[in-house]
C-alpha cells in the first residue's frame, strides 16, 4: 500500500502552548483512518495544519510524495485535499446549490475576462459546474433543497451540504472533522453509511471523531492522540485493548460522567 | 533659533497636536471596544463639547468650572440620546449600516450646531492665561499642559474604570464576547448605551480643552474624527495607551514633517507611516492580533 | 444572467432613451449625467463591498485619479480625451493593484482605515503637485470628447454617452456576478477562510474586484473631467468617499441595481432639498438615518421585500 | 411585522407623492398652464451658504435677501418685482455646476451673482460662457477675470492689488525679507501665486514659503521654521480658522515681527477671536470696515454707512466685506436691469461699460479690457487696535 499522506515530526505551538508535539503518521490510499483522543489532544489542529489554516512550527506534511507545508489553502484543495468542519461552515446566504458550485471552483478555469465576455465555452463550463454540483447534491440527498438558502437547512443537512461541497472539489483525500458531532443516533448511523459510500468512490478518508461507535465501525486504522502526541496506532481492535489508551479514556470518561451528573 | 531649539519646538508642537488627536482617539476606542462600532460622529462630540463650552461661558456667562462640567454633561446626554434613538432600535445591523448611521448622525449634529450657534469660528480663553512658557528656547502654552494633564487623568480614570469597577469589567466582557456576556447576566444593551455616553463625554472634554488652542466651528468635527480614527487604528483599536502613544507619534511626525520636509506633505508623511505600520503589523502598534481577527465584519 | 436582469436592463435602456424627451431641460439632464457618473462608481463598490465584503473608504481617490489623469493629459499634453480616458484607466488600475495587494490582507476597520489613508494621501498629492494639477486652485479648459468630427458639448450628448457606458458596465458586472468568479466573490464575503480551503484563490479575486471597482471609478472620473471641464481637489476628498459608501448602503449593497438606486437618490435628493435652503442639511441627514435604521438592507431590497409581502 | 411593513409602504408612498408635488421633477412643471406668469425679473445667486466657506456665503445670502426686500418694497425695478433665487454651493464644484445649470435653464435667470469662492467660480465659467449669461463673481482670484472672459465679472478687489498694497506698506516700513504662509485652499493658493509673482517687482525677497491645510489645528511647526529664517515680516493668506491660529501661534512663539493678513480678514469677528494675538495685524481691505473713520465727503461714505447700518440692524451681526461683494454684484445687475430691461446680452454690455459705480468695495470702472473694475486704491490698509479695525497710519 502506498501512503497518500505522510506526516513527519509535525509540531505546532500557540504562544507557550504546544498543541501538536512531534506527530508522525501515514495515511494509505483508499483507507479510512481515524484520529481520536480526548478534548484538546490536538486533533483539529492537525487538520488545520494539513489544510494550512495556520503554518506548522516545524515538521513536514507530504501529500502524494510532495511537501505541501508551504502551499496556500486553495492550492492544497487543487492538489486534492478537501475537508468538512467541526462547527459547520456553509456559505449561509448562498443557495444550497451555489455552495456546492463553489466547491467546483478549483476544477474549472473560466476567469474574469471570460466571464465578462460571457463566451460560449464559459457558458458550457457553467453548465458543467451546475450539473456536476447537482449530482453531488443528489448523492447526499439534498437535490430538492437546491434553491434554499443554506442557512435554512437543519444542522444535519448543513453537514451533508459540506460533504457535497467537499466532494465537488474531487478530492483524493477527504478530512472529516467530527461528522457525527451534534447528531442523533440514527443520524450518526446515516453518516457512517455516507463515509462508506465516499470510500467506495475511491476517496481516502481521514477522520476526527468522538463517537466511538462510529469510529470503531468504519475505520481501518485508528490513531490515538493525547496532549499533542501519538500514544497508540493500529486497528480498532488493537487500539481498544491498548493500556495507554484505556488509561487516557478512563480518565476522560470519568470527567465526562461527572459533567453529565452535573447537568 | 538654533537647530536644537527648533527641534525642541517641533517636539512641543507635535505633543500639542498629538494630545489633541489622542483625546479624540480615546473616544473612538471606548465605543469600539464595547460594540465594535466605528463611530464617525465622534468628531461631532468633540465639536459639540467645544461649542457648548463657548456658548455657556460667552453667551450664558456661567463660570468656567460650571460650564466645563455642564458642557460635558450635556454632550454625554446627547451621546446617550443618540444611542437610544438610532443604535438601540437596530436588530443585528451590519457594520456598514452602522458606519452610515453614524455619518448621518454627524450630519445632523453638524446641522444642529450650525442652527444653534451659527457658522463662525469661535475661541475660548485658555484655562490659565495665554502667556507661553519658555523651555530651553522653545515655548509651550499653558493650555497644552492642561490638555496633557486632563488626558493623563482621563486615561488613568479609564484604566481604573475598566480594571476595577464592576461596570467597567462588564463593558470589557461585552467587548470580548457579547453572547457570553449576556449569558452571564450582563445587560449588553445598557453597556452599549454606557459606552456611547462615556465616549461622548470624553469627546466633549477633548473639545473643551482644545478649543483655546485650535478654535472651533460647526464644521470642525469631520477632520478631527478622521485624525482620531487614524490614531486609534495606529495605536491598535481598543488600546487606550496605544491611542495616546499613537497620538504623539502622529503629532510629532506631522510637526517634524512640516519642519524638515514639507508643510504641504506633512499629513501625507504621517499617513504613509500609518499605512506601512498597518501593512507590517495589521492590528496596530499596541493592538492584539487575535482581538483584531475576532472583530470581523 | 437571469431573465429578470435582462428584462431590467431592457427597461432601463428604454427609460434612458425616453427620459430626455420628457424632461427636455438641460438642468435635469445635468443631474442625470451625475447620477450616471456616480452609478459607475457605486456599481463597482457594490461588487467590492456588497458581493465580496471588502470595505473601501477611499474610492473618491480612484475617481479623482481617473479625472486628473484624463484632465491633465488632455489639457496639458494635448492627448485625445478618449486616449486620456484609457490612460486614466491604466494608471488608476495600476495604482489600485499596487495598493490592493497589501491592503486587502487587512480586515474590517483596519482595511477601512488603510483605504481612507490611501484616499487622503492621493487628495494631498492633488493639492500639492501644483505643476501638474494646478494645486488647490485647480485648472480648467479641459477639452470635451469628440466622436469623429462631432464634438460632444451639450448635456444631452453627455447624458447618452454616460448612460451608454453605465449599461455596458452593468452588463459586464452582471456577467461577472453570474459566473464562477461572481460565486467566488460571494463565497469570500460569506467566509474567506472557508472559501480558500474550498479552492478559491481569495487573494487574487479580492485584488481583481478591487482593481475592477477602481477602474469603474476611473472611468467615471474621466467622464466627469471632460464633462465639467474644470478640476480642483475638493470633489475627490474623504467626504465624497463617504458619500459613495452611503449611496451603496442606502440603495442596497448586495445588488448592482440597489447601488444605482442609491446613487440616484443621494444625487437627486439634494437637488430637491435646494428649496429648503439651510435646512437641507438636516433633512438630508434625517432621511439617511431613517433609511439605514428601517431599511438596513437598503431601499432596493426593502422595496422588493415589501412587494413580495403585499402579495 | 405586517403592520410595520404597511407603515413603511405608507411612508414611501407619501414621500413619492410629496416629491411629485414639489421639487424639480414635480408634475406641475410639466404642465405649462399651471406655471406662474413670469413678470418678475429673476436674478440668480450662488453662495457657499453651508460647508467650509459658510462664513463667506452667509453674509452674502443675507445681503441678497435684504436687497430683494428693499427693492420690492420700493416698487421693484421699473414696476417688475425682483426675484433673487439663491442656491447653495456647499463649497463643492459639482453642486455649483448643477446649481448654475438650474438657474440658467430652469429658472431662466437674467444674470448670476456669485459663486463665493474662486474654485467654484472657475467651475461655472465654461457654463455661463456657453449659455451667454452674465456672471458677477464674489470671489477674489485674479484668474477669474484675467484673461477677460466676455460674460464674467467680479466685484472683490484683485489678489494682485492686495499683494501690491501689502508689499508697498512693507517697503514703507523698511521690510525687504519676508515669509509667506498660506492655506491650501483655492484662495490661499491664488494668494501664494500672486505674492510670489509680484515679490521681485517690488524688491521683496521671500525667504520662507510655508503652507497648511484648512483643518490644521496648530501651525507652530511652520512658524518655527519661519522664526529661524531671516524674515522681517510674515504674510498669512488664508481663511478662518487658519488666520486666527497663525496669529495665536506667532504670539506663542514670541515672534515680534509684524503679521500681515490678506483681504480675507475682512470681518471684525476674526480680530476678536484672535484676542490679544490679533493686535497689530495689518491687512488690505475695502473701506466698509473703517467707514466710521472716513471723511464725510469721501465718495463711498454714504453707500457704506447705509449698507452697514441696514445690515447690522436687520441681522444683528457685524457687517463683513464679503456681504459687500454681493451688494456690489447685485446692485450692478439691478442698475443694468433698470436701464436695459430683461435681456442678458444688454445687461452684459451695460455692466461692461459701467463707470464710476460707487460700491462697497470701491469705485468700479469696467471696460472691455477690465472686468474687475477696481484699482489698487480700492484697498485701504487697516490694522487691529483694541479689537477694532482702524486705518493704518
Amino acid at each position: 500500500m502506498d501512503p497518500i499522506l505522510q506526516i513527519e515530526k509535525l509540531k505546532k505551538k500557540f504562544g507557550g502552548v504546544v498543541a501538536v508535539d512531534g506527530v508522525d503518521f501515514e495515511v494509505n490510499s483508499h483507507q479510512i483512518k481515524a484520529i481520536i483522543g480526548p478534548n484538546g489532544a490536538g486533533k483539529t489542529t492537525i487538520f488545520n495544519l494539513i489544510s494550512r489554516i495556520c503554518p506548522p512550527t516545524s515538521g513536514t506534511i507530504r501529500f502524494k510524495q510532495h511537501k505541501i507545508n508551504e502551499l496556500k489553502p486553495y492550492v492544497i484543495a487543487e492538489k486534492g485535499i478537501s475537508r468538512t468542519f467541526q462547527n459547520v461552515q456553509v456559505f449561509e446566504n448562498m443557495s444550497v446549490l451555489e455552495n456546492v458550485m463553489v466547491g467546483r471552483h478549483c476544477r474549472t478555469r473560466s476567469e474574469i475576462f471570460a466571464a465578462i465576455m460571457n463566451l460560449k465555452r464559459t457558458r458550457a463550463e457553467e453548465k458543467r459546474i451546475h450539473d456536476y454540483s447537482l449530482e453531488m447534491l443528489s448523492f447526499v440527498g439534498l437535490e430538492t433543497k437546491k434553491n434554499e438558502a443554506a442557512s435554512n437547512l437543519t444542522f444535519q443537512q448543513q453537514k451533508l451540504l459540506e460533504f457535497a461541497r467537499a466532494l465537488a472539489t474531487e478530492p483524493d483525500l477527504l478530512l472529516l472533522d467530527e461528522p457525527a458531532a451534534g447528531l442523533s443516533v440514527p443520524e450518526a448511523d446515516e453518516m457512517a453509511q455516507f463515509v462508506y459510500r465516499i470510500r467506495e468512490i475511491g476517496i481516502t478518508i481521514l477522520l476526527v471523531e468522538h463517537n466511538m461507535g462510529l469510529v470503531m465501525e468504519v475505520s481501518d486504522e485508528v490513531i490515538v492522540l493525547d496532549s499533542g502526541q501519538v500514544i497508540a496506532e493500529g486497528t480498532p481492535r488493537e487500539v481498544q485493548n491498548n493500556e495507554a489508551v484505556i488509561a487516557v479514556y478512563l480518565g476522560e470518561r470519568e470527567t465526562e460522567n461527572a459533567n453529565h451528573t452535573k447537568s | 533659533m538654533s537647530l536644537g531649539d527648533q527641534l525642541l519646538q517641533y517636539l512641543f508642537t507635535g505633543i500639542t497636536i498629538g494630545a489633541i488627536y489622542g483625546m479624540v482617539a480615546l473616544g473612538f476606542n471606548i465605543i469600539y471596544s464595547a460594540t465594535g462600532i466605528i463611530n464617525l460622529a465622534q468628531g461631532e462630540f468633540v465639536m459639540l463639547g467645544g461649542m457648548m463650552m463657548v456658548y455657556l461661558t460667552a453667551i450664558i456667562k456661567l463660570p468656567m468650572v460650571v460650564s466645563f462640567f455642564l458642557s460635558i454633561l450635556i454632550v454625554t446626554a446627547i451621546g446617550a440620546a443618540f444611542e437610544r434613538a438610532a443604535i438601540h432600535p437596530l436588530k443585528s445591523p451590519s457594520v456598514i449600516t452602522l458606519i452610515i448611521i453614524t455619518v448621518a448622525a454627524s450630519i445632523l449634529f453638524k446641522g444642529g450646531a450650525m442652527f444653534a450657534w451659527g457658522k463662525h469660528t469661535v475661541s475660548l480663553s485658555p484655562f490659565s492665561g495665554e502667556e507661553p512658557i519658555s523651555v530651553l528656547g522653545a515655548t509651550i502654552l499653558p493650555q497644552t499642559l492642561w490638555i496633557l494633564g486632563i488626558m493623563a487623568a482621563t486615561v488613568a480614570l479609564l484604566i481604573l474604570f475598566f480594571g476595577f469597577t464592576l461596570t467597567g469589567k462588564a463593558m470589557r466582557a461585552c467587548a470580548a464576547n457579547r453572547t457570553a456576556a449576556s449569558l452571564v447576566g450582563i445587560n449588553v444593551k445598557t453597556m452599549v448605551l454606557l459606552s456611547f455616553a462615556l465616549s461622548a463625554g470624553i469627546g466633549a472634554t477633548a473639545g473643551i480643552i482644545i478649543t483655546p488652542i485650535a478654535l472651533m466651528n460647526y464644521d470642525r468635527g469631520t477632520m478631527l474624527a478622521v485624525k482620531g480614527f487614524s490614531v486609534a487604528v495606529l495605536g491598535g483599536l481598543g488600546s487606550n495607551v496605544g491611542a495616546v502613544v499613537a497620538g504623539f507619534i502622529i503629532g510629532i511626525m506631522e510637526s517634524l514633517g512640516a519642519g524638515f520636509i514639507s508643510s504641504g506633505y506633512k499629513d501625507a508623511i504621517a499617513l504613509v507611516v500609518l499605512l506601512l505600520v498597518l501593512f507590517l503589523k495589521p492590528s496596530g502598534l499596541l493592538g492584539s492580533r487575535e482581538r483584531a481577527e475576532f472583530k470581523k465584519f | 444572467m437571469g431573465r429578470k436582469n435582462i428584462l431590467s436592463l431592457l427597461i432601463l435602456a428604454g427609460v434612458i432613451l425616453a427620459l430626455p424627451l420628457g424632461l427636455g431641460n438641460s438642468y435635469y439632464l445635468n443631474v442625470l449625467v451625475f447620477v450616471g457618473i456616480y452609478s459607475l462608481i457605486t456599481i463597482g463598490l457594490s461588487l467590492l463591498m456588497g458581493y465580496t465584503g471588502q470595505i473601501s473608504l477611499g474610492h473618491a481617490a480612484f475617481f479623482g485619479l481617473g479625472a486628473y489623469t484624463s484632465g491633465v493629459l488632455s489639457t496639458k499634453f494635448g492627448v485625445s480625451p478618449w486616449l486620456a480616458l484609457l490612460a486614466g484607466i491604466f494608471v488608476t488600475g495600476g495604482i489600485a493593484f499596487l495598493i490592493a495587494a497589501p491592503a486587502l490582507k487587512l480586515k474590517g476597520h483596519y482595511l477601512a482605515m488603510a483605504t481612507l489613508a490611501f484616499g487622503y494621501i492621493v487628495f494631498i498629492v492633488f493639492n500639492q503637485a501644483s505643476s501638474l494639477t494646478g494645486g488647490p486652485s485647480g485648472f480648467g479648459q479641459i477639452p470635451r470628447f469628440r466622436l469623429g468630427n462631432f464634438l460632444l458639448r451639450s448635456d444631452v450628448h453627455y447624458y447618452y454617452l454616460v448612460w451608454t457606458l453605465v449599461i455596458v458596465v452593468l452588463l459586464v458586472s452582471l456577467n461577472i456576478i453570474h459566473s464562477r468568479v461572481g460565486r467566488a466573490l460571494r463565497s469570500i464575503h460569506e467566509g474567506e477562510l472557508t472559501a480558500n480551503i474550498m479552492g478559491v484563490n481569495t487573494a487574487k479575486y479580492k485584488i481583481q474586484v478591487f482593481v475592477l471597482s477602481a477602474v469603474y471609478a476611473s472611468l467615471a472620473g474621466s467622464l466627469y473631467a471632460h464633462f465639467i471641464t474644470f478640476l480642483n481637489p475638493t470633489p475627490f476628498g474623504f467626504h465624497f468617499s463617504i458619500v459613495l459608501v452611503a449611496m451603496v448602503a442606502v440603495g442596497g449593497m448586495a445588488s448592482v441595481w440597489g447601488a444605482m438606486i442609491g446613487a440616484a437618490l443621494l444625487t437627486i435628493l439634494p437637488e430637491y432639498l435646494r428649496a429648503f435652503q439651510d435646512y437641507d442639511i438636516l433633512i438630508y441627514g434625517s432621511i439617511l438615518l431613517l433609511i439605514m435604521m428601517f431599511l438596513p438592507q437598503g431601499l432596493f431590497a426593502g422595496i422588493l421585500r415589501l412587494i413580495k409581502k403585499e402579495r | 411585522m405586517r403592520k410595520k411593513g404597511k407603515i413603511v409602504v405608507g411612508v414611501v408612498v407619501a414621500i413619492v407623492i410629496v416629491l411629485l408635488l414639489v421639487g424639480p421633477l414635480s408634475i406641475w412643471r410639466w404642465v405649462p398652464v399651471l406655471r406662474k406668469p413670469a413678470v418678475a425679473y429673476k436674478v440668480g445667486a450662488i453662495f457657499a451658504v453651508t460647508g467650509p466657506a459658510a462664513w463667506l456665503g452667509t453674509p452674502e445670502r443675507n445681503t441678497a435677501k435684504m436687497i430683494e426686500e428693499e427693492v420690492n418694497a420700493a416698487g421693484g425695478i421699473n414696476g417688475h418685482p425682483l426675484e433673487i433665487i439663491i442656491e447653495d454651493t456647499v463649497g463643492d464644484a459639482t453642486r455649483t455646476v448643477t446649481a448654475a445649470k438650474k438657474l440658467i435653464t430652469k429658472d431662466q435667470v437674467l444674470a448670476i451673482v456669485g459663486p463665493s469662492r474662486s474654485g467654484t467660480t472657475m467651475a461655472v465659467i465654461p457654463i455661463v460662457e456657453e449659455a451667454k449669461v452674465p456672471l458677477i463673481s464674489c470671489a477674489a482670484a485674479e484668474a477669474i477675470v484675467v484673461p477677460v472672459k466676455s460674460w464674467v465679472f467680479k466685484t472683490p478687489q484683485k489678489d494682485s492689488h492686495a499683494a501690491v498694497r501689502i508689499y508697498e506698506t512693507m517697503k514703507l516700513q523698511g521690510i525687504s525679507k519676508i515669509a509667506i504662509i498660506t492655506g491650501t485652499t483655492g484662495f490661499g493658493d491664488q494668494g501664494r501665486k500672486q505674492l510670489k509673482k509680484l515679490a521681485p517687482e517690488l524688491e521683496i525677497e521671500i525667504v520662507a514659503d510655508e503652507t497648511y491645510g484648512p483643518d490644521d489645528t496648530d501651525m507652530t511647526a511652520q512658524l518655527t521654521k519661519i522664526k529661524a529664517s531671516e524674515a522681517q515680516a510674515v504674510v498669512n493668506w488664508s481663511i478662518v480658522p487658519g488666520q486666527v491660529i497663525v496669529a495665536k501661534n506667532m504670539r506663542q512663539l514670541g515672534m515680534k515681527i509684524p503679521l500681515f493678513q490678506s483681504h480675507g480678514f475682512g470681518n471684525i469677528k476674526y480680530a476678536q477671536t484672535a484676542g490679544e494675538a490679533g493686535e497689530g495685524i495689518i491687512f488690505p481691505c475695502g473701506r466698509l470696515l473703517a467707514v466710521d473713520t472716513l471723511a464725510d465727503d469721501h465718495p463711498q461714505k454714504e453707500v457704506l454707512a447705509k449698507y452697514k447700518k441696514e445690515y447690522e440692524a436687520k441681522y444683528e451681526e457685524d457687517v463683513s466685506t464679503f456681504g459687500g461683494h454681493a451688494w456690489d454684484g447685485l446692485h450692478l445687475v439691478i442698475a443694468a436691469l433698470r436701464e436695459v430691461g430683461p435681456d442678458r446680452e444688454k445687461i452684459r454690455d451695460y455692466i461692461e461699460n459701467t463707470k464710476n459705480f460707487v460700491g462697497t468695495g470701491g469705485i468700479f470702472n469696467f471696460s472691455p479690457e477690465d472686468h474687475s473694475g477696481l484699482t489698487k486704491d480700492a484697498f485701504e490698509m487697516l490694522t487691529v487696535k483694541n479689537e477694532k479695525f482702524v486705518v493704518l497710519e
